[in-house]
């Protein structure tokens, strides 16, 4: 693979549904019939996989993810001898939509992988400290590995809710020392330790004839004139990602500060999904 | 994994065995609930979900639709591409790496050979039909849930067959023949043998073996699997019948 | 690479040669003379490659194959701590055929190769506790290589006969241990214990016009119905691997049974083979 | 490294920040030194190299030219393909392996997105603008160095441009922001904020940020990045006035 | 492998060298006995088994053909393919793993150019002629033997060539100048020179060298060297003319 | 990737220049005014990488390379137990050309870094004994990554000089033995110790009408008749590789003795430049 970016063959949409979802804007409103700043249905499905250490699946409108995690030890960066890592991989597999081929991760993919490990790493979200089982020997790897199921739009906020989802819910396999080797005991679990008050969340806007609206669907995005992920942790911004467009300085000073506000919402309908301790199993 | 705790389960397992009971309290032709639903994906022309007991899987079709790159196209029927993938986190124990394994790719190929024989590929020529298999969670039997799952997302979408596919896999463990391996049965078990059957016509399309049977054990493998694989059928037709009567018309020629 | 399984474009067969030779298997015959149950001539060299540890060439009426044997040590796998391990891979060089690119094994190699390895795993062939050099710590590794140099049908029967033979000639060499770490002494050679009298063969019929035919050759494999191939040892079916086309169950219970009976004399035309010890050198 | 010596480091990067102070002694809304130069690279159409103090990128523009594979190829508009590479050697410490990693594969793809709202891609349809990127000397800001260069590149080779884009970092160390970060600054700081600016018009057309920020301090970032970057701006038009006001001529409208 | 053995061998090897004498008894112009073998694969348009000792390598032809991709094809000639591989047998100790590693992507290189002068490409324009080799045995001089096979094999295809490719190696030991090298003089000499000749024309057409050598001693190889591929082209006409007079009527010319 | 090595397309050059670069060099001349065997304009920037352990950049006309020196710790080949050891890369980044691609290094950037690499280690520049840390255990490997910023024709003979540069110029990160590990200070430096008297050199020459000519511009490589390229130190032959087309006897007998002739000089320009101490930084 040569890390070459290419500017992307936009997906065919009729010109007339193309101005028809742009006039809808204009006149304040949405194509399916949503304010500008409102998130499509949430629907959080925590610990549905068994074989994962934790896992989520996300439904946001139409679009699906699952999140699964899983432990394994490594040997602790030597800038950060006490800290455990997290590892996280996204994979948009050809049954998600119609435009995708199977391959490895592609830039859009690791591109949210990134975002989404930039997010949960700078939110205080995760207690690294309390992933190393040895200093400068052993620590726990997280690995969050995210598949997207049905895209329809802004996965990148999904991925992100899954990835905290299947976090919070993440036990980890009880770690000991055999002989100067880490063994994991995968039949005894402790807790991961998070810090749901830090809950990290990503939030999607995209600019179409200057309104700004969130969580896009994907005839959304592909009208938008620009779009911006912000990741939002207690009111603090704790990433940010321009993708398509440009945006003036008053834009993203509104953009910032309608994030913080949507993000403690966000963040109820998400504590709330993931607190529910119901028996769950894989459904989509 | 600790040595000696998988040393006990697998005496455990095989003792039951000689008892002709199983580690799960299923009888020894006896199928774990199976769960169907299609429909599941709305990007995709057909989809379904498939669990046999804990393993999940999840398939989507597109097509028939055009071919990339053009010359793998056929002048005189669609082709067929099949990818089985496992998620990194369907397996127990350690994550497993997303990069397609050889066993994946052996899978893909079998899978898309059980389905080939019922598809009525020569309708649609120079297209591609798109069978797309994900395991979301693996508790043995991964390849043949996989089959049923790829059936009914190619009747959810339309796809003209001439039968229904139904995977199911027999084992054998100390001399007794079971049906529908879990994981545990699958790793100390004696051999696995996992078969799809066109379930109206009797034909298999699917057949792999392992371990060691005589002769008669295959006889009486393939008839236990026959058994479960009509009765996994009949609860396909009673979720495709629900919504799909119109769709399914190839099934009723 | 993608796991992408796709149909494969036929050979290009001549509607006429195609039609010919289904209506001499009608007729109970076939295009080159042979009965539906007789295997080409069949043509064994045992170890002619002084580089490896153990080697054979076999031709297949024009089928050649290669395989040859090396050894390395490696970690026994945690769950059996006192056995080595058997690598099969199997590779078609584009010299093989005017149909192969060079390439990365494909799915029809990874097939073939793992079919192989089933089938000898599987039969008791090997001693696989033999092959243990310090429990836990060190084992043997054998690779076993397959190269197809001539590909004109039943690759998958050449191979097999070519590993096992290329197996039942191996000598390892010598393993010590110094200084805690295992070495192999490459002029020292002890004999790998293989038990012949389970020596594993497959057996590969396809179903032409109603009738089963054993070792097809290219052409009889394009104009086939289906294919499914048995593995045989002693008796018991090691394998199976139905790959085109579809059987009735009443085929099945006769390919099974017809199997086993080819079984014994195929092992005595293999063992007779490679048992003579005469001088060899690489021929084809 | 040295674990204890890094640490000794971040505290001083640190405690300099608490007193409003820099370790290399810049005030906090001060550059690097720039150097800038075009026309570096004869085989190229256009070509430049930028320094931003010990980070030193070059970057070459190709086209518009043909595109291959022709698929990609858009009727209406030029694609651009961005190439970000760090050369083995350009890094402190390990070497880096040229394989692309996954940083370089969305800094491609960031950069990209940064200059397509300025190239006038709809007069070339059916074409491609190439941009290749190496950074030869890392001392952190090299993605907003890259986008200097890439701008500068293009203008070089006479592609019409509806403005100049810049790039600047900022950074934030125990609540002290500062503009354009070195190596040292971005690993013991507790932010990056990369910022690429369409300067005439005021138009962000790159931003990225980790690290915590309040809203305020957001708003302070991009403001004293777009001090920096019209400061850049200016050095970046004496350069191509110099020799390329005929070839710019997109600046003029 | 044991340093210790591995060291008596070099001191021996070169200890005999001194004296003028080889470890395998040969005279320092002798080169070890030939074996030639054409039509050997059924598939192949054209093939050959190439023995120099106990290296041996089997080569086939392929083509002219229809070349795919298309782009690469060529308006006014043929293109060569040419692909040299060690089968991971083929070397004494470890296994060689079977991806091309970057000596054998070299090689095949240098052994197209070394047959690209002496291909009637032009006669064929828009195909592809293709050389495969496969070395099944490595004794040291590997990859001229290939290209003498690959000459027998283009020949039995019938392809026009204005000359037959042979090649030989030359080496030095302790300033002994030895012809068509085994792997252990491969291993403990002093320099490997590959060298390939257009025998009838006298023509080098691969030459490679490492080691140290004066230009006296290149000098003195390649005409060592010239000697040898005289007696082996000797026996290619042999080998040829016996079944394949026909068909290299190009030999003729 | 396939190892398969294919007739390169020629680079589109007018009929009508192609002729009169021939012309020209059968008049005794050159379109760039130069001799026969006269190389373009030498200029060396010795260690203007601050990053690297050693660099240079060398322009020879328009032909602009530069190499890079990175150093780490590896284990010594078991037949070398007391040696370092070196690692030759070479890449065309697409800015180089517009002919070049992104992609791992083809062919033609892997037999240059290799025949580079040869022509260093046959010359006794580099003592490799000074690069071991602990016999058997511990050893320097030398990275020299070579990049290739604007391609005019005779890359190797660039690329040999700036790695000859760098390595001239290197200076190696000290390395400690703690707790059994052997680790680099990068801060503490010390010299590696090369032979200047036997700095390698490689010299290319192609033949058009029956000239040889040194130092090729892309232009003259496209037009002419064969190539080939002599590694040269100290007045031993190092490295021979031939390249396209056929060269008769005679051809390379007087290519060896003048490769002898012209290496004098060279080694004279290069050193003279390598030696001056002065301030550098990139610049191209």
């Amino acid at each position: 693979m040569s890390n070459l970016s290419i500017t992307q063959q936009p997906e065919i949409l009729p010109q007339l549904r193309r101005e028809s979802i742009r006039r809808i804007v204009e006149q304040g409103q949405r194509a399916d019939g949503r304010a500008h700043l409102e998130f499509r249905n949430i629907d959080i499905i925590v610990n549905p996989v068994k074989t994962a250490d934790g896992s989520a699946i996300v439904k946001l409108g139409n679009t699906v993810v699952i999140a699964g995690v899983k432990t394994s030890i490594g040997v602790p960066y030597p800038d950060t001898p006490d800290e455990g890592a997290l590892i996280v991989n996204l994979e948009t597999p050809p049954l998600a939509s119609p435009e995708i081929e199977p391959g490895p991760p592609d830039e859009n993919a690791i591109e949210i992988a990134r975002v989404v490990d930039r997010t949960i790493r700078h939110s205080g979200f995760i207690d690294f400290k309390s992933l190393c089982i040895v200093p400068g020997k052993y620590a726990y790897i997280l690995w969050v590995d995210i598949y997207v199921l049905n895209h329809d739009g802004n996965v990148i906020d999904a991925a992100c809710m899954a990835a905290v989802s299947a976090l919070s819910a993440t036990k980890l396999p009880k770690a000991i020392i055999e002989q100067d080797q880490a063994k994991l005991i995968r039949d005894e679990k402790i807790e991961l330790k998070v810090d749901k008050s830090k809950l990290p969340l990503t939030i999607t806007f995209i600019k179409v004839c200057n309104s700004l609206l969130v969580d896009p669907t994907l005839e959304e995005e592909n009208v938008s004139d620009a779009k911006i992920t912000i990741g939002v942790s207690e009111g603090k911004i704790v990433s940010i990602q321009k993708t398509t467009g440009a945006f003036d300085r008053d834009d993203i000073v509104s953009i910032i500060s309608k994030s913080v506000e949507l993000y403690s919402k966000l963040r109820d309908v998400v504590l709330s999904k993931i607190s529910s301790e119901s028996y769950s199993y894989i459904r989509i | 994994m600790i040595a000696q705790q998988s040393e006990d389960l697998r005496r455990i397992v095989r003792e039951l065995a000689r008892e002709g009971k199983r580690f799960d309290g299923r009888a020894p032709d006896q199928h774990r609930p199976v769960r169907l639903e299609v429909g599941v994906l709305s990007n995709a022309d057909g989809s379904a979900l498939v669990a046999y007991g804990d393993t999940v899987v999840v398939a989507a079709v597109y097509g028939p639709r055009e071919v990339h790159p053009r010359h793998l196209a056929l002048p005189d029927r669609a082709i067929l591409r099949v990818r089985y993938h496992m998620a990194p986190f369907s397996t127990p124990d350690e994550r497993k790496r997303p990069e397609p394994t050889r066993r994946e790719i052996e899978i893909s190929k079998v899978i898309r050979e059980a389905l080939e024989p019922v598809v009525l590929l020569e309708q649609f020529p120079r297209t591609s039909i798109d069978v797309f298999i994900e395991v979301l969670q693996a508790d043995g039997s991964t390849r043949v849930a996989s089959i049923t799952a790829a059936s009914l997302a190619l009747a959810d979408a339309g796809v003209p067959m001439r039968d229904l596919v139904v995977g199911v896999s027999v084992g054998k463990i100390e001399n007794l023949i079971i049906v529908d391996l879990n994981r545990v049965e699958d790793g100390y078990g004696d051999g696995d043998m996992p078969i799809a059957f066109m379930c109206r016509r009797g034909l298999i399309t699917l057949l792999q073996a392992d371990g060691q049977w005589s002769p008669d054990e295959v006889r009486q493998a393939i008839d236990m699997a026959y058994r479960a694989a009509g009765d996994i059928y009949r609860q396909m037709r009673d979720v495709l019948k629900g919504k799909y009567i119109e769709s399914v018309r190839a099934l009723s020629q």
